[in-house]
């Protein structure tokens, strides 16, 4: 961190974004909580089943704790959850870590593979266009993000399998992994990620290079001799990847947790739709641990995103670091 | 060259001009949807009639019949005005959220502008869908619930952009002349800020509309959107969604649809923030 | 009683060759009932039906019946029955093979308890029943070799299978099936059987072999329903080993569970010491893809999986387009109920629910949301192909009369109804609720529809007053009513109580002769019908889809896929 | 007047014919550079002198090859020692800039690259265009720095520009357009940005290197008294042609074009103007008191910005108050007028204390000190017309609906605006009506003190002059009292009775104008006195 100018700060500023980062997972937490107390009575019906009396029913709250005030079941659920018990699923029977575990790691794969797609391909188109702003491939690459940025991931996800999977059957249908790693099954939803959210950086990246283009030191640049190619390698690009490196950073949060329209669609066994059935199921010690892991990497990505700047960005001093992240 | 003009100016650039003729269109297919619509949305016919099929009693279907037999192009055109009402609404309930809180944290700042903020990014990082799920079981499927989801999922943001602007805002000399001659903080606020961000938040309510009917697209799609029969795309879409490969026509229009809505608002935005950005130039 | 018409040539001959498995005393109402069929008084079918429900051999009483082995399924013991006709016999079943079966891994842990079919054919490949019921529903012996029934049909002696082994090495014995049975029938029992089986007293165990079983009122059908979903025979020491199959899976069945992960998936070996003919595949692994019935067909169509559990009216189209796809149908006794609630508001007022079923346009129902694949209900449950079906005069929709109804009941212009419903089955169910909102609307009803999520209708189902609720298929149509319409019943979620009904029901369940008994019936649908207690327009077919290297599995109407005769060529 | 002139050679080494320039489309002219011819020879410092939007910049971005984004270089030829470039290639101009002709820019701090060091940016210019080792273009970057007169040649090699100050920036970039030698070196406006003092180091530092090296230098600036200071020629542009060039002495003292006249009048000079011929209405009234500051301080926690500050102000007197930029004056203003919350200190205005008032009664009575602003764009609302802001300021005033209408097209006519000006928007006003309405809003509330925070640094010469006689017309009307705050000492000097120069938070010296400008006592006075340009204008 040499770069960041120096400030002895960094770890109290780091320390007051961890601190922000507990109180907002401890906020969320609580309002899950109260949500979810809407229809506290269902859990006991899921586990039972449909056809449970209702004694049977009332004799479970009682045994689970659910009859318990709100506020003592949410303390008791909190004190596991910090040390390590994160309770077990309603639904699956199975400890709510050993479930999350895999499932993370199957998203994981999902987002690296998207951003391994979506980066290069935003970014490139970017730059070309903001290269050359208001040439044709300007007005194309805008006009591409534009209208892929239009279609919801839901709409892509159908004309997508339509084509590929039924007409000419080239692709797998479903990506649920069942017997090992298949890289053929996860083209389907990586290429619907991409199709979505490549337009989007690419327009972002697009703005921030005209901008550049138009500061004061390119002219500079250009008037001590550069060629156009050196201008915009050694001076442009360095300061018009800022901003987009540190927002595709922030794209990471929604490739967790957003993208479950697409793994529900192509049931791909990832975060988003674990978090969809706890959610379905009223499965609330797996809902809670989904959340506090959703929170946790929201703010991770949002921290990571600041350190990057201020890493990119020499001019970005901690102090102002630290009132900066509000506005972002 | 004054600032109205401005507007009718930034229409004049292609891109702006075709989003203005499809955001018009479909609004004004809303508008008269009991005049434009061949048939009645609900009344079912024949089942699965292929685009352009025509009826027994020589009524031509162009867009096809869905499963129940009722005829997707009314069902369109209703639906276009279950987007246009809802979008709008969830959209103007978001707004009405994100700039009251957005003006107050922006221009008292101190502990408000902290307690809004740290509020804002709670919301922001709650798994929107647990909370669209967990309202419409607890409250039932209705348009108040979309409305309400939609509203909790868009005000953070519209809260941030309102407050950026305010503080930059602020710090403008007309904002200290209106103090030192005692004006009253609310005029301060309505009068001189809020007109003056009306140029970003046009261009950011363009694209929240989008956003919007994409929301609604997605809990139609996942089952959790408006209660049945009402016409809704998302709704059509999944309704479709299991026959789509033997009949495309029933997922592709809605599809169509929705895209060239959200495609027109897209535009809309992007002429109009060309126009804000080059009259701030200007001025 | 119609007379039984005079003459047949063969009466004479029927009591010689007609003898018991066990080869006790012939039931005394074994011989009336060959003669009155030779006689064609009643439909020869259903007699054989009863005579194996009194543990008449079959294959005796087919030959006096003149009947071929048409349907009989592959039954697992050595030397008996024959392969299953509807398959080509040319070629040998091959050995080995994984079959991937697209089916909902559930969470379950007491087989006996069990509220999903899904979870049922999951351990239906490990534990085994006293008795197999055919698709013809005639009844078969299994665990138990042989039975007899007393003459006043509340004693029922059982034979146990000599030679079966559990997988945890212990023989079975009459003490595993006591075991289950008390707890069937004890107060606590979760399980549906405490209502089916509620007149038995008590177990008596003769040897190590036999056993006899005391009823307080005779059920003719006794064997049929030990045949059901919820009955199967768990080890001995089941619930001190914690009472949850899937983490101790022990059972006598030809497959032995490995991996059980709810909502994943669920794999099952062929177990090799198995007692009865050891099955043809390796392994099966059923797969959860979640409730999106398209993804499945995707997934089928790109060869990931060999077998769909089912699928709706709307991939049929689908499933058409590809040759390599095989479609399997049935005609079921499946159906949607759309029943209300006689102790809430406004369902309290017969006239209100007679409006609402008389505004119903069955046809259109089945036309629209299930396209003319499945037979026309009458409102009573009780399905045309049901055995013990009575035919009563047909229903005609009149628009009018509901209006008038609606205008006696307080409700001059139409009234404001809510259906709840959940989609569990499939999107034709907000279909049907679609269109009988429309034919409602004809008659100033105004319904509107509340879908909610699948998982979460379930916790609901019993709750609203007015929902739909799906029943899957039994064999006989008093099955349903004794279940869903007995007052004070488990799964009763219309709060019917109807002391009339509860008579009716008890005189049809003790009736032996089919015809008698369904005479009996008519009374039970008319009282249903007249106290209109629900909407139920149609019976679905059932359809599942396999590809064309599955062989010899069948689609059986209650979805009790036994997987043993099944081989991949 | 202008250093020892230096023996010129005699062939110029960049000659201009006929150069033009057109502008696009909807702009208020055609052509940005319309025919303009000159020549420059080796060592000598040609000024370019016109006021914004004369052409000037357009000019040199055009005899560079490298015209501002929308312009377009349409006739005319550029030769540098016998090379003509108007039709040079791109690769060909690649090794010209830089090396054989080189520009530095007004916005220092902008016109360096912000995420690479600055020693860096410097030892690109030898990686262009001379075959070094990196060790020998380290070591030539770091005597470069050393002969700009920069401390620390390694830290500042070292450090990314937000890291160093204004005029160490420009002079890196000196630095840098010099590293090749370059035969011709164009500045465009370098000083216009920069403090005063900083300024005066910066032309020192040019003119020594043009005698060091013999560089033709294309000088562009709208500061007479820069021009007056460093300029060999003169050549005064207007609306895109040179209405005038020749000799600097010449131009300064015998212009020929009345254009040239005009602009030399307007420069304010260090002599304050007769007090006598004022029309007097209302006589400085030294015994009554507007304004009592006293002890005043404000301090962003170690930094003290204002520090102990404490001084009166008589009705219908102007104390300036001049400082170079970061002195707290600004911050002073914006205590008084409780925009900001001070640490300490009492202000008390016609004798009540004004700081203790909160809420309603503040609102009620602030009217007595009203403020005008620095940017004149910023200070007005672009929504609102100007008749409702000066109504709404009347309104809140006390006046009544239908009065304050009436009160705002008085007011707009005594700053001497057209009554049409009632219905339009800012944005159709130019900067220095812009500032008029602004004070016309001010008076709207008739305060006894008005405050002037850097109000005419943002305007030309000519709208300068003309707000000062403005201000100096309502100060003998109305008996107004003035707080004039200001970077510039001979815009103090033309309207103030009083001076208070400021340094470090505190005023290091205050007293009668005319006796702080000819005998100043403190050194820091003295310095600003002498590093104020144009001294030879007086």
């Amino acid at each position: 961190m040499a770069s960041v100018s120096g400030y002895t700060s960094l770890p109290g500023w780091l320390l007051r974004r961890v601190a922000g980062m507990v109180l907002t997972m401890l906020t969320v937490s609580f309002l899950v909580f109260a949500v979810l107390e809407l229809n506290i009575d269902d859990v006991a019906v899921k586990v039972l089943g449909q056809f449970s009396t209702v004694d049977q029913r009332q004799a479970w709250l009682q045994e689970n704790g659910y009859n318990a005030p709100f506020l003592l079941r949410y303390l008791r659920w909190l004190g596991e959850f910090i040390t390590g018990h994160w309770g077990t699923s309603t639904y699956y029977r199975e400890d709510v870590l050993t479930l999350i575990l895999p499932r993370l790691g199957a998203s994981g794969i999902l987002a690296g593979a998207a951003l391994l797609a979506i980066v290069p391909v935003g970014l490139l188109m970017g730059i070309i266009a903001g290269v050359r702003e208001g040439s044709a491939v300007d007005r194309l690459v805008s006009v591409f993000a534009i209208v892929t940025t239009s279609i919801p991931e839901f709409a892509s996800a159908v004309f997508l399998t339509a084509l590929f999977v039924f007409w000419l059957g080239w692709l797998p249908g479903v990506s649920t992994m069942a017997d090992g790693f298949h890289l053929r099954e996860l083209i389907l939803p990586v290429s619907v990620l991409t199709l979505y959210s490549a337009g989007y950086i690419a327009r972002m990246t697009r703005s921030s290079m005209v901008d550049v283009m138009q500061s004061p030191y390119i002219r500079t640049a250009r008037l001590k001799g550069n060629s156009m190619r050196r201008v915009i390698l050694h001076h442009a690009l360095r300061n018009a990847l800022i901003t987009p490196v540190t927002v595709i950073m922030l794209q990471i949060p929604w490739l967790l947790s957003g993208v479950i329209v697409v793994e529900v669609f192509f049931a791909y066994q990832g975060f988003g739709t674990l978090l969809y059935q706890a959610a379905l199921n009223t499965d609330i010690d797996l809902i809670e641990a989904c959340t506090m892991v959703s929170v946790a990497v929201v703010v991770f990505t949002q921290v990571g995103s600041d350190l990057l700047y201020a890493w990119l960005n020499p001019r970005m001093s901690l102090r102002a670091l630290g009132r900066s992240s509000g506005v972002r | 060259m004054s600032v109205r003009y401005a507007w009718l100016k930034s229409l004049a650039r292609p891109t702006a001009a075709i989003g203005a003729l499809l955001v018009v269109g479909w609004l004004l297919v809303a508008l008269l949807s009991r005049v434009l619509a061949p048939h009645d949305p609900l009344h079912s016919m024949i089942p699965l009639m292929t685009p352009g099929a025509r009826g027994p009693d020589g009524a031509v279907f162009w867009l096809g019949t869905d499963a129940l037999g009722r005829d997707v192009l009314s069902r369109l055109i209703f639906g276009a005005r279950t987007v246009v009402v809802v979008a709008t609404a969830a959209t103007l309930t978001a707004y009405a959220v994100g700039i009251s809180t957005g003006l107050l944290a922006g221009y008292f700042r101190g502990r408000v502008d902290t307690a809004l903020s740290f509020f804002a990014n709670v919301i922001l990082s709650f798994p929107v869908l647990v909370l669209y799920i967990v309202i419409i079981v607890a409250l039932g499927a209705s348009a108040a619930n979309v409305v309400l989801a939609v509203t909790f999922g868009s005000a953070p943001a519209i809260f941030r952009i309102v407050r950026a602007i305010t503080i930059d805002l602020r710090s403008r000399d007309f904002i200290a002349a209106a103090i030192t001659q005692g004006e009253s903080t609310w005029r301060i606020l309505l009068v001189e800020i809020l007109p003056n961000s009306s140029g970003a938040l046009i261009v950011d309510f363009c694209l929240r509309l989008g956003y919007s009917a994409i929301t609604m697209g997605v809990l139609g799609f996942l089952g959790l959107g408006l209660p049945p029969p009402t016409p809704d795309w998302g709704g059509m879409v999944n309704e479709g969604r299991t026959m789509a490969f033997a009949f495309p026509h029933l997922v592709l229009f809605p599809c169509l649809a929705l895209s060239s809505l959200v495609l027109g608002l897209s535009l809309l935005a992007d002429g109009l923030r060309q126009s804000a950005g080059r009259m701030r130039r200007v001025g | 009683m119609s007379e039984p018409p005079t003459g047949s040539p063969n009466a004479a001959s029927a009591g010689q060759a007609l003898e018991n498995n066990d080869g006790s005393q012939l039931h005394p109402a074994a011989r009336p009932l060959i003669q009155d069929a030779l006689r064609g008084g009643t439909d020869r079918r259903s007699v054989l039906r009863v005579l194996s429900w009194l543990g008449v051999s079959v294959t005796s009483a087919r030959a006096l019946l003149g009947l071929t082995a048409v349907a009989a399924d592959a039954l697992p013991w050595r030397g008996q029955g024959s392969r299953p006709s509807g398959i080509p016999q040319s070629q040998a079943p091959r050995q080995g093979g994984i079959l991937r079966f697209v089916c909902s891994v559930q969470q379950m842990t007491d087989p006996a308890a069990t509220t999903w079919i899904e979870a049922s054919n999951l351990f239906r490949n490990s534990v085994e029943f006293l008795t197999y019921v055919d698709s013809d529903n005639v009844t078969h012996p299994y665990l138990a070799e042989s039975w007899h029934p007393s003459e006043d049909l509340k004693t029922w002696e059982f034979k146990l299978r000599d030679g079966v082994r559990w997988s945890n090495g212990d023989r079975l014995t009459v003490a595993d099936v006591a075991f289950n049975i008390n707890r069937w029938i004890a107060p606590s029992s979760k399980s549906p059987n405490r209502t089916t089986f509620a007149p038995i007293t008590g177990i008596e165990a003769l040897d190590e072999l036999r056993f006899r079983l005391h009823l307080s009122r005779p059920i003719c059908s006794l064997p049929e329903h030990l045949y059901a979903a919820t009955c199967p025979i768990l080890h001995r020491h089941f619930e001190e080993q914690g009472a949850n199959w899937p983490r101790n899976p022990v059972g006598t069945g030809p497959f032995q569970l490995t991996d059980y992960h709810v909502s994943r998936i669920a794999v099952f070996k062929r177990r090799r010491d198995y007692w009865g003919r050891p099955a043809y595949l390796d392994e099966i692994r059923y797969l959860d893809l979640g409730t999106e019935v398209a993804t499945h067909v995707a997934a089928l169509a790109a060869g990931q999986v060999d077998l769909l559990y089912r699928v709706t009216i709307s991939e049929l189209d689908l499933v058409s387009r590809f040759p390599s796809m095989r479609l399997l149908t049935e005609p079921s006794a499946q159906t949607l109920v759309m029943r209300m609630q006689q102790d809430k508001k406004p369902y309290d007022d017969v006239r209100v629910r007679k409006a609402v079923v008389l505004s119903c346009d069955r046809e259109q129902m089945l036309r629209l949301a299930y396209r003319n694949h499945g037979v026309l209900g009458e409102h009573h449950h009780v399905a045309p192909f049901h055995p013990d079906y009575f035919r009563l005069p047909p229903i005609k929709r009149d628009v009018a009369a509901a209006r008038g109804l609606l205008a006696a009941a307080g409700y001059p212009n139409g009234i404001d109804l809510t259906l709840a419903l959940g989609n569990t089955q499939g999107r034709y169910e907000q279909d049907t609720a679609q269109v009988l909102q429309q034919n409602c609307a004809e008659a100033g009803i105004r319904l509107t529809l509340q879908v909610i999520p699948a998982a979460e209708y379930w916790t609901i189902w019993d709750k609203v007053p007015f929902g739909i609720s799906y029943w899957g298929h039994r064999p006989l149509g008093i099955m349903a009513l004794e279940l869903a319409y007995r007052s004070g019943s488990v799964w009763n979620e219309s709060h019917f109580a109807n002391a009339r009904f509860d008579a009716a029901l008890d005189k049809a369940l003790g009736i032996l002769d089919p015809r008698q008994r369904s005479l009996a019936m008519g009374d039970v649908e008319r009282i249903l019908q007249e106290e209109a207690v629900m909407v139920q327009a149609y019976f679905p077919r059932k359809f599942t889809v396999s590809s064309e290297r599955v062989r010899g599995f069948r689609a059986d109407p209650q979805d009790y896929y036994r997987m043993d005769g099944v081989w991949l060529a | 007047m202008a250093v020892a002139t230096v023996a010129l050679e005699a062939r110029p080494i960049l000659t201009v014919e006929g150069l033009t320039v057109a502008l696009p489309q909807g702009a208020d002219r055609p052509l940005a550079v319309d025919n303009v011819s000159l020549d420059l020879r080796r060592g000598e410092i040609l000024c370019i002198v016109g006021e914004s939007g004369s052409g000037k910049s357009a000019l040199s971005g055009a005899i560079m090859g490298a015209p501002a984004p929308g312009l377009k270089v349409v006739g005319g030829s550029v030769r540098l020692g016998e090379q003509e470039l108007t039709r040079l290639s791109e690769r060909a101009w690649c090794r010209i800039r830089g090396r054989r002709i080189a520009m530095i820019f007004q916005e220092p701090m902008a016109s360096l690259n912000p995420v690479i060091t600055v020693g860096a940016q410097i030892m690109e210019v030898f990686e262009l265009h001379a075959r070094m080792s990196p060790a020998e273009r380290r070591e030539r970057a770091l005597a470069l720095i050393r002969s700009m007169q920069l401390p620390e040649p390694e830290r500042i090699a070292a450090s990314y520009p937000h890291q160093l100050s204004g005029g160490q920036c420009q002079r890196v970039i000196i630095a840098m357009a010099l590293a090749m030698n370059p035969e011709v070196l164009i500045a465009d406006e370098p000083t216009t940005a920069l403090d005063v003092t900083t300024q005066a180091q910066v032309l020192k530092l040019i003119r020594e290197l043009r005698a060091l090296n013999d560089h033709a230098i294309l000088f562009i600036t709208h500061d007479f008294g820069v021009v007056a200071e460093i300029a060999d020629r003169i050549a005064v542009m207007r609306h895109g042609r040179i209405v005038e060039i020749g000799e600097a002495r010449h131009v300064l003292t015998q212009p020929e074009h009345p254009y040239t006249r005009e602009l030399l009048a307007a420069v304010p000079s260090l002599v304050p103007p007769a007090i006598d011929e004022q029309a007097v209405v209302v006589t400085p009234d030294s015994s009554k008191t507007v304004l009592a500051v006293s002890g005043l301080s404000k301090s962003y926690g170690p930094v003290r910005a204002v520090n102990e500050i404490s001084f009166d102000l008589q009705r219908g007197t102007t104390l300036s108050i001049v400082g170079e930029s970061g002195c707290g004056k600004s911050s002073l203003a914006r205590l008084i007028v409780r925009l900001a919350e001070p640490t300490g200190g009492r202000v008390e205005v016609n004798g009540g204390c004004f700081l203790s008032l909160r809420g309603r009664e503040l609102r009620a009575s602030c009217r007595a000190v009203q403020m005008i602003f620095q940017d004149p764009f910023g200070s007005l609302n672009p929504l609102r017309t100007v008749g409702a802001v000066i109504e709404r300021a009347a309104v809140l005033a006390g006046a009544d609906r239908r009065t304050a209408r009436a009160r705002a097209a008085e007011l707009l006519d005594r700053v001497g605006l057209p009554k049409e000006a009632l219905d339009r928007r800012p944005a159709a006003f130019s900067g220095g009506q812009k500032q008029r309405i602004g004070i016309a809003r001010a008076l709207a509330m008739s305060p006894d003190v008005l405050i002037a925070d850097e109000s005419l640094s943002a305007l030309d010469a000519s709208s300068q002059a003309q707000i000062l006689d403005l201000l100096r017309k309502l100060q003998s009307e109305l008996g107004l009292a003035i707080l004039l705050i200001t970077h510039d000492l001979r815009v103090a000097a033309q309207i103030s009775h009083r001076i208070a120069v400021m340094q470090g938070g505190r005023i290091v010296e205050i007293g009668p104008a005319e006796q702080v400008i000819n005998s100043p006592q403190h050194p820091y006075t003295r310095e600003l006195l002498e590093s104020a340009p144009g001294r030879g204008l007086v």
